[in-house]
């Protein structure tokens, strides 16, 4: 099994092109398996209610940071929402699920009171803004994670 | 003087080999969850979160990050440590210094591993120098099979004895209801039987691969008497470490290094003089990956002479009943979430002192337990732990 | 990257798992002391550790502080032979996953730790691999590669080591 | 809790985008070093290690087996903290503070240039809600820099301004990696990398370490002439998923600050501080902390950044080395900031040098969008 090593010039050092390669699976647990099913399944956005403070927590989380207390109380919320922030990402790396430029977005959706990690397509960079209206934009086949939702478009 | 510190706060999950049901920062919370009950306050009491676990084995950067609200550590000080398989225990030590320093008197540390999320051994394996044991890698199986035969063939012991730590074990973890592995072994040739994973080591030889958390609640002098009933104090803790072996990682197979045990216990024993440790402590939670390694523990403790450490097993000195129980709560072998269980090792420890243990509650009256942690290179973390000092 | 749907299950909840596949590519660099056992290794077919100025304790690997005695190591470095005696050794029944290789992989040789005639102990494999042949204190003797464009992987410069009659 | 804690000799290895020449082992050695030949200690001598090292960063489980020997951890006290290292330093303050340590020697060391930077940040992620997204740490920075300009009218030339200060105060730092004098259309000008941020919005590539040695009070004083004491110290997490937190807020960092100035007695930070070094990896970062560390308020930090204060000479001169953007590691780049601040209380900074400083302020941060932050504060009387 030959591996990659490569002298530096003009020293005895070697450098040694290598990897650490485990495969990794993480478990949504309950809570998160539900919320990534009703998105699977319906095509719904699931937040959880904290009985405490009466925040809604989107997508679904099992423990209210303030209160400490868990969550079971389920909450539709819509798939329309405003911006909060947004990002353009230039730069093509491994890791990305799409093409460049990738537009991140945090997404207060109509009815929670957190904002949503996601992505923002069809849209122009230019009218971009903070505060615009987007709705999801739900993937044909969906797999029952977080890429189910292909994006947030701008609200015509 | 350093101020004393108490353990008033003990709660872990069960452990098992998968967890669908929960996200790894839900887990932990489990644990947090039932320390918090344990000690009868809520995270706002808490005044500091330390945790450890490592990342390579979960495949998570920065894990403590990813949990900061699940296990209340949000609006919080605190950090992760990393040290290997002492990590518990080098958390627990970190926690355990800042209370003593004044700097906070309640302070929550956490112990944790969700295993079913990648695999352990190669995570093990990613221990060794890329650049020098690439290829060389047996994960820590091959390691404390190298030390199985060397104990083999130094010692006088028969792999029936080994056999019979495991079924100690597995009689104890099947007493515990958290313990993750409850084989309800028979016989020693159950273990016999077992097909080799690493020559001499068989499968049932070995730890498993568990999912789980503990966590414990510290406490200062001050605050401890007024919130628990029956706070167990750390009496002292001794922290041994050294450079990776160059012949092996975890074990030193050339049997001519000096033992990181030796050295911490023989500083620790010092300090509290303790004299004959099978009399002095009341009991040990030791921190043994294999049923051999149990054995060479016995002696490089000095809870006997070298080469007699099979001989406590054979005469059931070391059973839940016997006249010094080592890990009634069926130690590491039965349960191995490894971020988690050198916390294992000292909250079993504590709930023994503090006569909370129930199934597996040893005959012998716990006064002063000892809890080890063994990781890395033959790394050693040990804790004494009091009822009352 | 993202590979694995949930499975459905007949019965119970359904509980979703997410499955990275990632490669982490690294650069390791030897630094210097372990590049002159790379060197000597790839030039000369030398096996080479560095020496304690005092307690004169050989490392290998090379290390820049002695561990013992923790001083600077300075720049000693001592020839090994590439003889010795198997002191210990085991092997892999099953394969495990090797995340540098990225694979299952079982090491068809025996992986053993070796004390070289001069005291120091290495650890290698084994070219023999009936289990029944091997014994503690038998002789063994490095074996090379032989092609120098194959050499410069440090340690596996040497295939492994092979029994010798004496 | 008995004596003060003293930092008795700081050391920084010159940061470079690529040390290829040496393993972390050799790297971290050579920061050791310093700290020994300076105290006159041996690593004998030292009661305790603590060291900071990522696994994901150095490419091995249980990174610190990396660098066992050269701490001088052999049948010793150590300890590994994978956070920012100036949280060592706050872990080695603990251990002493405890009465249950001595001496304690402390190290940082991180080579990006050896690691996939996007790919390690993206484990840092939530894997159910955020890493599939393909986040790393500098999309998420664009987020919170977005987030803040937009609650504060916060402009991309202020944070420009911050790129252009920090990297010509690097070119009076030998252990600078880029020192350069940039204008605001060099800053504008330069590649987007995610937008707002563009390239001189941003650290570069770095390799290094930094060593320390920590004393109790009676040791410190018979070791060194120049003791400086650490006055406070804290950390704080926030929490983790990007939605539940105001990114244009630092609630954490308000907290840890806190912590530390209640430690050291410190009441008005602008006027009892004399010189502040801050890890900034993002030029929109330096005004965020400035608002976090109380400095100022909530909001006015882009105007704190366009007054001469910051300036070297101003009020409270920020990051005369230089900071982060010039190019540190992460892991390193906090603790460096503590050993810049020792400096500044030893007078011995060289041209950097804060004219009497007496209090100085280190800052560290750990994470996605400063998810963990570290404060301490430093006196030489």
């Amino acid at each position: 099994m030959q591996t990659v090593t490569e002298k530096l010039e003009g020293m005895d050092v070697w450098i040694y092109h290598g990897q650490i390669y485990i495969p990794n699976t993480y478990s949504a647990g309950a809570v998160g398996s539900r919320f990534l099913i009703e998105l699977r399944d319906k095509k719904r956005i699931m937040g959880t209610r904290c009985p405490a403070c009466n925040r809604v927590y989107v997508p679904a989380r099992s423990i209210c940071k303030d209160c400490f207390g868990q969550l079971d109380e389920w909450v539709e919320v819509s798939s329309k929402g405003t911006v909060l922030t947004y990002a353009i990402d230039h730069e093509a790396k491994p890791i990305q699920p799409m093409a460049i430029p990738i537009v991140y977005g945090i997404i207060q959706l109509d009815g929670a009171d957190t904002g949503f990690v996601h992505m923002l397509g069809e849209v122009d960079p230019e009218q971009l803004r903070v505060g615009m209206r987007v709705q999801a934009v739900f993937k044909k086949e969906r797999e029952g994670n977080i890429l189910d939702i292909k994006y947030f478009k701008p609200l015509a | 003087m350093p101020n004393k510190v108490a353990i008033i706060g003990i709660g872990q999950t069960y452990h098992t080999s998968r967890r669908d049901d929960v996200s790894q920062p839900e887990m932990v919370a489990e644990a947090v969850r039932a320390a918090l009950a344990d000690a009868q306050m809520s995270i706002k009491d808490i005044e500091a979160v330390f945790s450890g676990n490592m990342e390579t084995f979960e495949g998570i950067y920065l894990p403590d990050h990813g949990m900061a609200a699940e296990v209340g550590a949000f609006g919080k000080p605190g950090f992760k440590v990393n040290t290997g398989g002492t990590t518990g225990a080098s958390v627990i030590a970190e926690g355990f210094y800042m209370i003593s320093a004044g700097l906070y008197d309640l302070a929550l540390v956490i112990g944790f591993e969700k295993q079913d999320c990648g695999d352990t051994t190669a995570a093990i394996s990613a221990a060794a120098v890329p650049t020098w044991a690439k290829g060389a890698a047996t994960g820590a199986v091959g390691e404390f099979a190298k030390q199985a035969l060397a104990y083999l063939k130094t010692s006088g012991a028969k792999e029936e004895h080994a056999a019979m730590v495991r079924l100690k074990a597995d009689r104890n973890a099947c007493r515990n209801p958290y313990a993750h592995l409850k084989l309800g072994l028979k016989s020693i040739d159950e273990v016999l039987q077992s097909p080799y994973l690493v020559w001499p080591l068989r499968l049932l030889d070995f730890c498993p691969q568990s999912c789980g958390a503990c966590a414990l609640v510290l406490a200062s002098e001050k605050r401890a008497k007024k919130i628990h009933q029956k706070p167990v104090w750390i009496a002292d803790v001794e922290v041994v470490h050294q450079e990776p072996f160059r012949a092996g990682i975890f074990g030193d197979p050339t049997g001519k290094e000096t033992y990181t045990q030796h050295v911490a216990c023989e500083r620790l024993y010092k300090r509290n003089g303790i004299t004959n440790p099978r009399k002095d402590i009341d009991m040990a939670e030791i921190y043994e990956p294999s049923n051999w390694e149990e054995l060479n523990l016995y002696e490089h403790l000095h809870f006997c002479d070298k080469n007699e450490g099979w001989k406590l097993i054979e005469k059931g000195i070391t059973d839940m009943e016997g006249e010094f129980p080592v890990n009634p709560s069926g130690g590491v072998i039965a349960t191995n979430p490894i971020g988690a269980t050198p916390v294992i090792r000292v909250a079993e420890a504590a709930l023994q002192i503090r006569g909370d243990a129930g199934e597996h509650q040893t005959t012998r009256d716990v006064k002063t337990a000892m809890a080890t942690a063994l990781g890395g290179p033959n790394w050693t973390v040990l804790f004494l732990l009091k009822r009352s000092m | 990257m993202v590979k694995e749907s949930p499975k459905k299950k007949a019965e119970g909840p359904e509980y979703i798992r997410i499955k990275f596949d990632a490669h982490r590519p690294y650069n390791w660099s030897t630094g210097k002391y372990l590049g002159k056992v790379y060197a000597e290794a790839k030039e000369n077919k030398k096996l080479m550790g560095n020496r304690c100025p005092q307690c004169k304790e050989i490392w290998l690997p090379p290390t820049p502080v002695c561990p013992k005695c923790k001083v600077d190591m300075g720049w000693d470095w001592v020839e090994l032979p590439q003889t010795g005696a198997l002191y210990q050794y085991t092997y892999l029944v099953y394969p495990l996953w090797d995340p540098h290789y990225g694979e299952k992989w079982a090491n068809p040789y025996p992986s053993a730790i070796i004390l070289l005639d001069n005291g120091v102990f290495y650890r290698h494999w084994l070219e023999e691999k009936d289990k029944e042949k091997l014994k503690a204190g038998m002789r063994v003797q490095a074996v090379w590669k032989e092609d120098y464009e194959e050499r410069g992987q440090g340690v596996q410069d040497i295939l492994y080591f092979r029994t010798i009659e004496e | 809790m008995a004596e003060r804690v003293a930092i008795i000799s700081v050391a920084q290895t010159k940061y470079h985008p690529n040390r290829a020449d040496v393993n972390e082992e050799e790297l971290a050695y050579e920061a050791i070093k310093q700290v020994l030949e300076e105290t006159g200690l041996t690593l004998s001598d030292m009661d305790s290690a603590v060291t900071c090292s990522q696994d994901f960063w150095d490419g091995r489980t249980i990174s610190s087996m990396n660098i066992q020997h050269v701490v001088g951890a052999h049948l010793g006290h150590e300890d590994n903290i994978s956070e920012d290292g100036i949280n060592a330093v706050y872990a080695a303050m603990g251990q002493i503070l405890s009465g249950h340590q001595g001496i304690v020697l402390v190290e940082a060391h991180t080579k990006e240039s050896q690691g996939d930077k996007s790919l390690i940040e993206n484990a840092a992620f939530d894997a159910i809600l955020m890493r599939q997204l393909g986040l790393d740490f500098t999309s998420a920075a664009a987020l919170q820099a977005r987030r803040y300009m937009y609650k504060y009218g916060i402009s991309i030339e202020q944070f420009a301004k911050v790129a252009i200060r920090n990297r010509a105060n690097a070119k009076n730092n030998p252990f600078a990696q880029e020192p350069m004098d940039i204008s605001v259309d060099d800053v504008l000008g330069s590649k987007m990398l995610v937008s707002p941020i563009r390239l001189l919005d941003t650290k570069p590539i770095s390799d290094g370490a930094c060593a320390m040695i920590l004393a109790p009070e009676g040791k410190a004083k018979k070791l060194t002439k120049k003791p400086v004491w650490i006055l406070g110290a804290s950390n704080c997490y926030e929490t983790h998923y990007l939605g539940d937190r105001d990114l244009a807020d630092c609630d954490a960092l308000v907290k840890a600050a806190q912590k530390a100035y209640s430690m050291a007695g410190i009441t008005n930070p602008l006027r009892q501080i004399d010189v502040a070094e801050i890890s900034t990896e993002y030029s929109y970062q330096e005004p965020l902390w400035l608002e976090g560390l109380g400095f100022c308020d909530q909001g006015e930090g882009g105007k704190l950044v366009d007054s001469r204060a910051t300036k070297m000479g101003g009020k409270l001169p920020v990051n005369p080395s230089g900071g982060v953007l010039p190019g540190n590691p992460n892991g390193v780049a906090g603790m460096a900031r503590v050993a810049e601040a020792v400096l500044q209380l030893r007078g011995e900074a060289g041209d950097r040098q804060v004219k009497g400083a007496k209090v100085a302020l280190a800052h560290g941060y750990t994470g996605i969008c400063g998810q963990h932050q570290a404060v301490m504060i430093l006196g030489n009387m």
